[in-house]
């Protein structure tokens, strides 16, 4: 075993900084984060929950076409999201919501997919957060795009790229991993590894040791972490982002975490998988935790408390609020988009709309 | 099972099962066909009836998946493979042109290459993006490939078996939006091969051409120009490759007009060959020009405005009206 | 620079030199592009000359390629990607498909993307397998892209200039079989943008619209015309999206007969197209229907038979022929 | 450092059992081929040799449109085909020429790709070697369905995947290898890395420790041997076909080689590299070191000699044979090989083509 194997095979059990009682554990290269960075992140977690569960309530109401959770993963919607700088870039996918609001997206435009509005409804440039992507880890080559292009312009940007367990069987993912380790991308790669590709288990998606073994093919340093505990994501995930800030190239960071509710509310998880599977990952939540660790910690005061729970009830009511009323959507944004100057087919075919829609309500 | 009421997604499934009973050799496989049966349940309970070997999950790869599958096809089986919507078979494209569709050719015919690309398609069920796309068009404009997309219960039934038994890779499209609505059927019914379309209805007027979700679509406008003293003649095409010139051309040549309606954006499109083969074919029979109803060229639109790119009865209506009644 | 004899490929070397002069973020990335220039050499000297930032060699994975050049015009930057051979295109079919033409869309114009993706394309080179495609239809097809085919030189330089300061992506066609060919050109004429098409030639007749490769065979099945007595328009496209309605519809009303020329296989094509909407546009005007001259619809034959494939004088005069004049 | 990475990671150094000086080392984890199979051995190599050299001088003539040598690589090429049995599958790339002619197929019949006659000349199943693979790594995921078609049918069939150092920067050589992984199809993917993909470089396509290095990421076993050993070679790739057959899954298998000359005779490699990085890899010349070898240890009989000889001649003498009469290829076949029935729209065209020709004859 040299050297270079040493540099990108992970440790060799994923770090764990909090167990599942709250009881804190030395790590040889991992340092337990600040206690305001843990304070932030619990409000956070907390916060972040409540988004999964009233987004949940929403879809049950109609008010949301469809919204795939991340219940249970919210330590590492959390982490990845408190490791960045202002300039960094994110680049989410459907599941990471929450992320996505840590990261200070309003909330409701974060919502525009899965609401059925637009295919997308913030602005990515106002906090550097890319559309969620859809097709599986498709936009793992554009993070690398955008991280390669910081670099080019001397800037000192961090790419922090999301996917799924599932999403590490496609190509696209394979490509990123090796484009940004040629041209030194300062591009984290960040697995959620849940468990579950919709129905199928990660057993019958790679019979590899760890998703963050796949690191070495790519000379990427490879590293695995509690992915329900905030401390240590946030300790690996610091770290890596730190050393793709320093020129050191892309990181691998995967999380173990679990999908405890079905993919989206469209599906039946009973169908794939029993309950008993579960339970054993509810004990493991990543907000009791925390709890447990901050209050023998002496740390989870009442005002922090507070502090979360306001946190938790305004984002809920903005959610309430923001996706009651019908939005409307004008049709002639069919058109205007897909082109800076729409082409003499596009304007012919929005004519003919506005024409059918004036003769409709004549 | 004669006379039974049931859905396309219930007769495709019956599809599945009736080919992998009949022929030990069939298979069928792709992202969460396994226990789950599908995100649409068309293999709800192959796994448990014809084992893991037969109806099995695989990894999240679409490309992996048809590249397996001819491989599997070169060396005796025959499988159908499901690209879980259409838009994600696109990291397959490469396989599906390069390889799926010239693999007998490249051979002068030693490989053949029996299998089967299912994908969900097209619009209406008020999916996010790349939930709802008609990719039909890039499949047939690819030499090599055979293109069919049932619009009926008991065509989804038969369109199926055929495929699977076609000595050639069919990419069969299944019209989302009617998986769920039942019909009465009677699936021992003999009903014709891949390559030939059926007239749905009969009417002098004029014709109009379809396939897939659109049939449904035409038939409802018949029925309403009907009501308002025209008659039209739909041709539900079943397949696109192998294009049923003949009846086609003889449906239009009696009508001396027509309309055709398809979901898929119309730029560079089967309906363009529709609209160009026609015209090519029964140039002085044609009293107007052929008109084309289809989805506008733009992405597919999110569920709140899906309604304004889906072709409707109205627009049908409007196309029909537009062909130049005053000048015959 | 003015009145200078160069070929096809010198001109696109040329333009790329030019936009990287005048725009820093003008970037050149793909396979092969660096030290070797690229294997038609169209990127010759770009990396000696504004070196390895600006023009480099990436791994071998076209969907890692075009991905990657998705994420720099996302951050700042004019990417041009060149796909080795434009059957190698289709590993990145998905971001093209449903990023490259989709991300303007999704972000309602929050996100540009401005990129071009060279395509050395079609045949007539004596080429093997999967180096002579003409994929233009699926781009064709595909809302959100703006599809380029320029068929001279001084096209080459112009278009390949208008597509690189273009502010959304262009899938740029360059006909292979054109590189080496040259011709007196003056590159600081001013010449049209994307969107245009040109008369190449007049005459009352007929009106012959190709692009690209097809272009010059069409200009020899015109002189071969004229020489018997029969006047035809040419009309070029230089760009499938947008298409120039105007100029080819007056050119077609004007003759009164049309004949589409193009390499690729005619089903469900751009050639589709351009008769249906020609036929929409013009039908009162026509004569006779618009006869199509393409690819048959097979795969790109081995070199010792792709004559038999690509569109010639003889089979364009025949297509002519066939115009119904009797009938006028 | 656990047991599962010490399975999965390849030998620290490239396997090698006798140099470039043609003098034998001994290795732990793999023997000496037997005499007879080295013999053999060296017949196939001073063939494939001849069948590079004359098959390059044939394109000078024109006689074939393009051909890529595999010129130094021999040794690879004649392993891989060596190590199959009867019943084994093999997918070639178009550099595999050789292999495939070692595997017993007819040199006209392989080269009429590269002649222009037709896309594939042989037919696959007569010696079960797939169509020559031009889009790269595509054929690699055929090869796990060929695979595990055969373990579907209780067949002990292994297939051998061929690919080169670019290929493997394809999404599908990761899709090959995933899937393969997780349904334990008896591939051996073996990776000629020599040093190039046209132009490019290998530290331009990889910053991975090895080619390898990438097994472990799905699981899989990688090894790696010196390209150029023939002895090497034949134990490592034996080792990983049986391994293969007695249902241990995939194996990887990078060997390291080099492409002497240009990538094809279209090509001009003075644009990218020096000379003198090339006059090294002379001196390791695959025959000139087993030549060593087999002189040394005595078995080098001027019987063997003749026939390799012998060998080479003929298949030279039938490269030039064949090669030499214009083929004729019917114009109609255009039509009839696309589906098993031409469709209607084929027997149209195919039929305005006969129609065509017959007014251009008359
Ligand atoms: C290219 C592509 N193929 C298929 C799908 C359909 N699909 C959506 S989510 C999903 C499972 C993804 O699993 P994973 O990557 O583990 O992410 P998770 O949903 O668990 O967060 C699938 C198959 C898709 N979105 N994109
Ligand atoms: C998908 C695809 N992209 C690009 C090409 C063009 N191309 C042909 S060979 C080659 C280099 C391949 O290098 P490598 O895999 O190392 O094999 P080698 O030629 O060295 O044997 C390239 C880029 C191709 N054939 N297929
Ligand atoms: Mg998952
Ligand atoms: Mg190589």
């Amino acid at each position: 075993m040299t050297t270079v194997e040493e540099q990108l095979l992970p440790s060799k059990e994923p770090v764990r900084l909090i167990d599942q009682d709250g009881v804190l554990h030395d790590h040889s290269s991992y340092q337990l984060p600040t206690q305001q960075a843990l304070v932030d992140g619990y409000v956070e977690l907390i916060k972040g929950r409540r988004i999964n569960d009233q987004a949940s309530a929403l879809v049950r109401q109609g008010r949301l076409a469809v919204y795939p959770s991340s219940h249970g993963q919210e330590a590492c919607q959390v982490a990845a999201s408190m490791v960045l700088a202002d300039g960094d870039w994110l680049f989410p996918t459907y599941r990471d919501t929450v992320t996505i609001v840590s990261r200070g997206v309003d909330p409701i435009e974060t919502l525009t997919l899965l609401r059925g509005d637009w295919h997308s409804g913030y602005d990515p440039y106002a906090r550097n957060v890319a559309p969620q992507s859809t097709p599986l880890a498709t936009q793992l080559t554009h993070a690398v795009g955008v991280a390669h292009a910081a670099r080019l312009k001397g800037e000192d940007t961090v790419v922090m790229a999301l996917c799924g367990d599932g999403a590490t069987s496609e190509g696209d993912f394979h490509e990123a991993l090796n484009f940004a380790a040629v041209f030194k991308a300062p591009v984290v790669f960040f697995v959620q590894n849940n468990g579950f590709a919709i129905s199928v288990p990660l057993s019958k998606q790679t019979v590899a040791p760890s998703i963050a073994h796949k690191g070495i093919g790519y000379g990427v340093p490879g590293e695995r972490a509690d992915g329900n505990d905030l401390a240590g994501l946030l300790a690996v995930l610091g770290q890596a982002v730190d050393k793709a800030r320093a020129g050191e190239g892309p990181q691998l960071v995967e999380a173990h975490t679990y999908r405890v509710q079905a993919h989206t509310n469209a599906d039946d998880a009973t169908r794939y998988r029993q309950d008993d599977e579960v339970t054993p990952w509810l004990a493991k939540d990543p907000i009791k935790r925390l709890e447990a660790y901050l209050s023998s910690a002496g740390l989870l005061s009442d005002d922090i408390k507070r502090r979360a729970e306001d946190a938790a009830t305004r984002v809920a009511q903005q959610l309430r609020d923001g996706l009651m009323p019908e939005p409307s959507v004008d049709p002639e944004e069919l058109f205007t988009h897909l082109y800076a100057v729409p082409t003499p087919q596009l304007a012919e075919q929005a004519a003919f709309l506005r024409d059918e829609l004036a003769r409709e309500e004549a | 099972m004669t006379h039974q009421k049931i859905s396309m997604a219930q007769a495709l499934n019956q599809a599945l099962r009736d080919a992998m009973t009949a022929d030990d050799s069939v298979l069928m496989f792709g992202e969460d066909v396994g226990a789950l049966g599908g995100v649409f349940r068309i293999t709800d309970g192959l796994t448990a009836e014809f084992g893991e070997d037969r109806c099995f999950d695989t990894p999240l790869a679409e490309s992996g998946i048809v590249g397996m599958a001819i491989g599997l096809a070169m060396n005796g089986m025959r499988p159908v493979v499901e690209m879980q919507f259409d838009a994600f078979g696109y990291p397959a494209f490469e396989q599906i042109v390069s390889h799926v569709a010239k693999m007998r050719n490249r051979t002068r015919g030693r490989i053949a290459l029996p299998m089967v690309i299912r994908m969900p398609y097209a619009g209406g069920i008020g999916g996010v993006e790349h939930h709802c796309d008609s990719s039909e068009g890039y499949y047939a404009h690819t030499p090599g490939l055979t293109v069919v997309a049932p619009s009926t219960v008991a065509d989804a039934y038969t369109l199926l078996r055929r495929a699977i038994e076609w000595p050639d890779p069919v990419v069969f499209m299944e019209p989302k939006k009617l998986y769920w609505a039942k019909e009465e059927v009677d699936l021992t019914e003999p009903a014709p091969g891949i390559g030939t379309a059926v007239v749905r209805r009969e009417g002098a007027d004029a014709t109009l051409i379809a396939y897939g979700p659109s049939v449904p679509v035409a038939m409802e406008a018949a029925e309403a120009a009907a009501a308002e003293g025209r008659e039209l003649t739909v041709v539900d095409l079943r397949s696109v490759v192998p294009f049923d010139d003949e009846t086609v051309c003889a449906a239009v040549r009696r009508t001396g007009r027509a309309v055709v309606v398809a979901e898929a954006s119309g730029f560079a499109s089967v309906s363009s060959e529709i609209v160009a083969r026609v015209t090519e074919r029964c140039f002085h029979s044609l009293a107007a020009p052929v008109r084309r109803v289809t989805g506008f060229d733009i992405p597919y639109p999110p569920p709140k405005l899906e309604k304004f790119q889906l072709p409707g009865v109205d627009r049908i209506l409007d196309a029909v009206d537009d062909l130049q009644w005053e000048d015959s």
